[in-house]
């Protein structure tokens, strides 16, 4: 467990960040104008992924990832709210539409997203449940029934965000084989997303995945959290560099670091 | 009707999700006895709800299969009987005798583990067409990309690294020093991005797990 | 003429591309399986270092071996766990294994199988304890008291029963505690703080090359005394103690794959810029 | 009899493993086979060990009297909800549980390990033995902040300040182009271990040529 003063420092590191997003939040909230988002070129590409799949009349095929609600929540949540945007896209063109699920409780959310998005571009009818399909909880027997469906339905568009591990490779590797335009994304940082981003067309890298909903709907509340992440980012690189001149230059910080 | 209308709301949901956040915090930043135990209950209880989950994972495996044997789906209905087949099977054979039984041991050692690293082992494959289809130097980033992956294959290729000993220096260092210093940026930008991300969950902007 | 079957054969290569490559992947793996060629093996530090704490084991000392290799880990850490094994049995020390990862008692029989155990008696000069439950919790618990902890051992006989398990009451019994490592649900560091840092025992790891950069601090800080990396620590590790294994067949698989990989990298950007640059 | 089994059992796992490899040529009926089958077993297997969960974790307590352990077992009949049109909305209610802790959970590793462990152990570069060190540690942090600031996404700066702001985000994306490039490489080599294993097994266990 860890010491007191170490425990009391994890939560003012906390609280501060709540500070500061809730702070832009009330701005937000009072008609403040807001920063833009940089461009996230894969985002984009999503549209244009969808219209090439409706032009060859092939369906959409998007992944939840591998975490699972109770343990790499954010990630899914993640992967959710971009489903939210693909549904939306699909249920407007009429492209089909497949998401491949591996843990069982991700699949209420997925279904309920996807009817949601079908319900409001008036089309409730095209709605399937069957469009949502669970391939088991083991990772390679989701992989196995992933790299099936795209093969055999020969989807056009293939939409990879969210958490993956050494999967990466076969799913997009299996994406590149049936020539269908890629978007992958995920968290963190290693060889697995190295593989992602050398096999798909446009590649979400680490952080950039989490500002994805706020990109996509261009809601400025949203647009303020990642503003306020922006600037607890610059104030953990000031805490680095003090942290720095401090250990360089004085003797006290390296005898607390090394208590 | 009020009542209803409130109860019926994302409000509530939004509201538990806050609560149940707050206490696994409470449980690590002050540890005592009665926070534990309650936290401690609700990880076991989340643990049972996923358990339950497992039933709508059956549920729509048999529903997209069943279908599939109606309509007659060119070329799958008979892999999908076949999948319902072995599920019940399996499945009954490991809640009516367990799962010591040894005809669920013979179909767990000899089709799943089997099965297993099998497609774990497919990687290898699709790695090397990767490299030849996917790998070309297009930018200057995606050389950059590719001088270092080669030079950091070189490591572990031992036959070169027992000739030209300095190639394993040059390896080691891109190791320690440029990619240390990447995951680092990467773990502390992606971690800044997950904590922005709950806040934002728990203060109901993003709402993606209610099917909005 | 030549012209149109040069076509034609390009062609019948670029459709088949997919194809040819996997099988020449396959045999840059399966020949030298069948017949190692022996490419030369450098011994890097790390793995003499471990050799020597080994060797330099005072005899009659009791050994910790914690496994906790996953099933997905095993192909890269048989051949370190197989070979450090082997070498701990011809010691004159007693071993007592230990796991605390679900996957890994089956595989510490498995390598049990594969070692030749000259006299020692099953009891008496080595134990195999067996898998709890709780990862952590568990480890804390097996370093208070490794009586309460296992009651029995893998194969359900009791401790009393056992006479090198007599005067083991907890981790501070242990001389030298070994490791293997590929999980993050078992990291070194909680070895480190419950077993190392409590009661003094020197650690070393058997560590994967994905996880070994991580464990490098320790090595620096003197809390790990000596680490292995992957297959490759293996097979230098076969090579010290004069004990070949699958360790050398991989090393050599390991150099033929790569060169294949690195060539083909190649070759593709050589086609890609010829492509890009040729005149219609 | 027994050799049988184990025969049989040897035989049926090569030939799943052949039908899964056959997928590298072209999707194919024995694929096909090889794939329900093997959904269909790790859903029952996970069905099973799910059964049994709800029995230790939440059966146990429950009848020994922990009357709060009857929560669980409501939640988790409420996740069914969904399947009539009214009661749709009750079904959120354990999926809001599930999210809590997963959220809580990620909030508290993500300040202990990743910010505070990281910021921590990168001090101690300020302090160097000898020059080739110092170069190394330099150059590390100048890596680390250039990425961190091609992660910073709503900064639009003008004037000398922002073309040095340009130039570190470019350094930063290729620093992170060159990371990528490193893990691949050394990713390549896990792959390839669990491939040579594979192939091992195969030749020497299997088929017995060597």
């Amino acid at each position: 467990m860890h010491c007191l003063v170490e425990r009391i420092a994890q939560v003012m590191m906390l609280a501060i960040f709540v500070f500061v997003i809730l702070y832009k939040f009330i701005k937000a909230t009072s008609g403040a104008p807001v920063p833009t988002i940089r461009a996230l070129p894969p985002l984009d590409a999503i549209k244009e992924a969808i219209g090439r799949a409706v032009e060859m009349g092939r369906p959409v095929h998007h992944s939840m990832g591998m975490s699972q609600l109770t343990s790499g929540a954010s990630e899914t949540l993640v992967s959710a709210a971009v489903l939210e945007y693909v549904a939306g896209l699909t249920a407007n063109t009429g492209a089909d539409l497949i998401v491949t699920i591996r843990h069982p409780e991700v699949l209420p959310v997925a279904q309920e997203i996807v009817r949601v998005a079908y319900v409001k571009a008036g089309k409730p009818e095209a709605y399937k449940p069957s469009m949502i399909r669970y391939l088991s909880s083991t990772q390679w027997s989701y992989v196995a029934g992933a790299m099936g469906i795209m093969q055999r339905e020969k989807v056009a568009a293939n939409i990879l965000i969210g958490s993956f591990a050494a999967e990466s490779i076969l799913l997009s590797e299996a994406g590149n084989r049936i020539g269908a335009m890629q978007i992958g994304g995920g968290s963190g940082f290693g060889g697995n997303l190295a593989f992602l981003a050398v096999c798909c067309d446009y590649c979400l890298y680490a952080d950039e995945m989490y500002a994805a909903r706020a990109y996509l709907t261009k809601d400025p509340i949203q647009i303020a959290g990642i503003s306020a992440q922006d600037i607890y980012k610059l104030f953990v690189l000031g805490l680095l560099i003090i942290g720095l001149l401090l250990y360089r230059y004085t003797d006290w910080l390296y005898k607390i670091l090394s208590i | 009707m009020m009542y209803l209308a409130f109860i019926k709301s994302k409000q509530i949901p939004l509201a538990i999700t806050v609560i149940i956040t707050i206490f696994m915090l409470l449980e690590y930043y002050y540890p005592e006895p009665i926070v534990k135990n309650i936290s401690k209950d609700i990880r076991d209880w989340s643990v049972i709800i996923a358990a339950f989950a497992l039933g709508l994972g059956a549920a729509n495996l048999l529903r997209v299969h069943s279908q599939n044997i109606q309509r007659r789906t060119k070329d799958i209905w008979p892999f999908s009987i076949l999948l319902i087949f072995t599920l019940l099977l399996f499945f009954g054979i490991g809640v009516i005798f367990g799962i010591e039984h040894p005809a669920y041991n013979w179909l767990y050692v000899n089709g799943y583990l089997i099965l297993y690293s099998a497609v774990f082992s497919l990687i290898s494959f699709y790695v090397i067409t990767s490299f030849y289809r996917a790998m070309s130097v297009r930018s200057l980033e995606s050389g950059l990309l590719i001088v270092c992956a080669i030079f950091s294959m070189f490591r572990n290729t031992p036959a070169v690294i027992s000739i030209f000993p300095y190639l394993d220096t040059i390896g080691s260092w891109l190791l320690d020093v440029p990619n240390a210093g990447v995951e680092r940026a990467a773990i502390i930008t992606t971690a800044i991005g997950v904590i922005a991300f709950s806040l934002r969950v728990l203060l109901g902007r993003e709402r993606a797990q209610l099917g909005e | 003429m030549t012209m149109k079957k040069n076509t034609v054969l390009k062609d019948w290569l670029r459709a088949r591309a997919t194809i040819i490559l996997q099988i020449f992947l396959c045999l840059s793996v399966a020949l030298p399986i069948i017949k190692p060629i022996g490419l030369p093996v450098p011994i890097s530090t790390y793995t003499k270092g471990v050799y020597e704490i080994v060797e330099s084991i005072e005899p009659g000392s009791i050994v910790l071996f914690t496994n906790d290799v996953s099933a997905g880990g095993w192909g890269e850490m048989a051949s370190p766990t197989i070979a450090v094994m082997q070498h701990l049995f011809r010691r004159p020390v007693k071993i007592v294994f230990v796991d605390f990862f679900e996957d890994s008692p089956i595989l510490t029989e498995i390598a049990l199988n594969k070692v030749d155990k000259d006299d020692k008696v099953y009891g008496v000069d080595y134990v195999h304890l067996g898998f709890i439950p709780g990862y952590e919790m568990a480890i804390a618990m097996f370093a208070k008291s490794i009586w309460t902890a296992f009651p029995a051992d893998y194969h359900g006989t009791a401790l009393n029963e056992l006479p090198l398990m007599a005067n083991l009451k907890d981790a501070s019994d242990f001389d030298i505690q070994i490791e293997t490592q590929t999980v993050p649900a078992v990291p070194t560091s909680f070895m480190l703080q419950h077993i190392h840092s409590p009661y003094n025992v020197p650690l070393v790891v058997l560590s994967t090359a994905v996880s070994s950069p991580g464990l490098m601090p320790y090595l620096a800080s003197g809390d790990i005394s000596g680490i292995t990396i992957g297959v490759k620590g293996g097979a230098e590790y076969e090579i010290l103690i004069k004990t070949p294994g699958s360790g050398a067949a991989t090393m050599d698989a390991m150099s033929t794959s790569h060169l294949l990989l690195i060539t083909v990298l190649i070759i593709g950007n050589v086609f890609y810029f010829i492509k890009k640059y040729r005149r219609p | 009899m027994v050799d049988l089994i184990t025969s049989s059992g040897i035989w049926f796992g090569a030939l799943l493993n052949i039908f899964i490899w056959s997928l590298v040529f072209k999707e194919n009926r024995f694929y096909r086979f090889a794939e329900y089958m093997f959904i269909a077993l790790s859903a029952a297997h996970f069905s099973v060990l799910g059964v049994k969960s709800i029995l230790t974790t939440g059966w146990i307590p429950l009848s020994t009297g922990k009357i709060s352990y009857i929560i669980p077992f409501i939640l988790g009949f409420l996740l069914y909800a969904r399947f009539w049109d009214n009661w749709r909305w009750l079904s959120n209610w354990p999926i809001a549980i599930l999210v809590g802790v997963g959220l809580g959970l990620g909030i508290r590793g993500a300040v202990d390990v990743s910010i505070i462990g990281q910021i921590k152990s990168t001090m101690t570069l300020a302090v160097f033995k000898n020059p080739v060190q110092a170069g190394n540690n330099i150059l590390f942090v100048i890596i680390l902040i250039s990425v961190i600031a091609y992660f910073l996404f709503t900064f639009a700066l003008k004037g000398p300040v922002g073309r040095g702001y340009y130039y570190l985000t470019r350094l930063g994306r290729l620093a992170l182009m060159a990371g990528f490039g490193i893990a691949l490489g050394s990713t390549v080599a896990v792959r390839l271990s669990l491939f040579i294993s594979q192939w091992i097994f195969l030749i020497r266990d299997f088929l017995r040529i060597v």
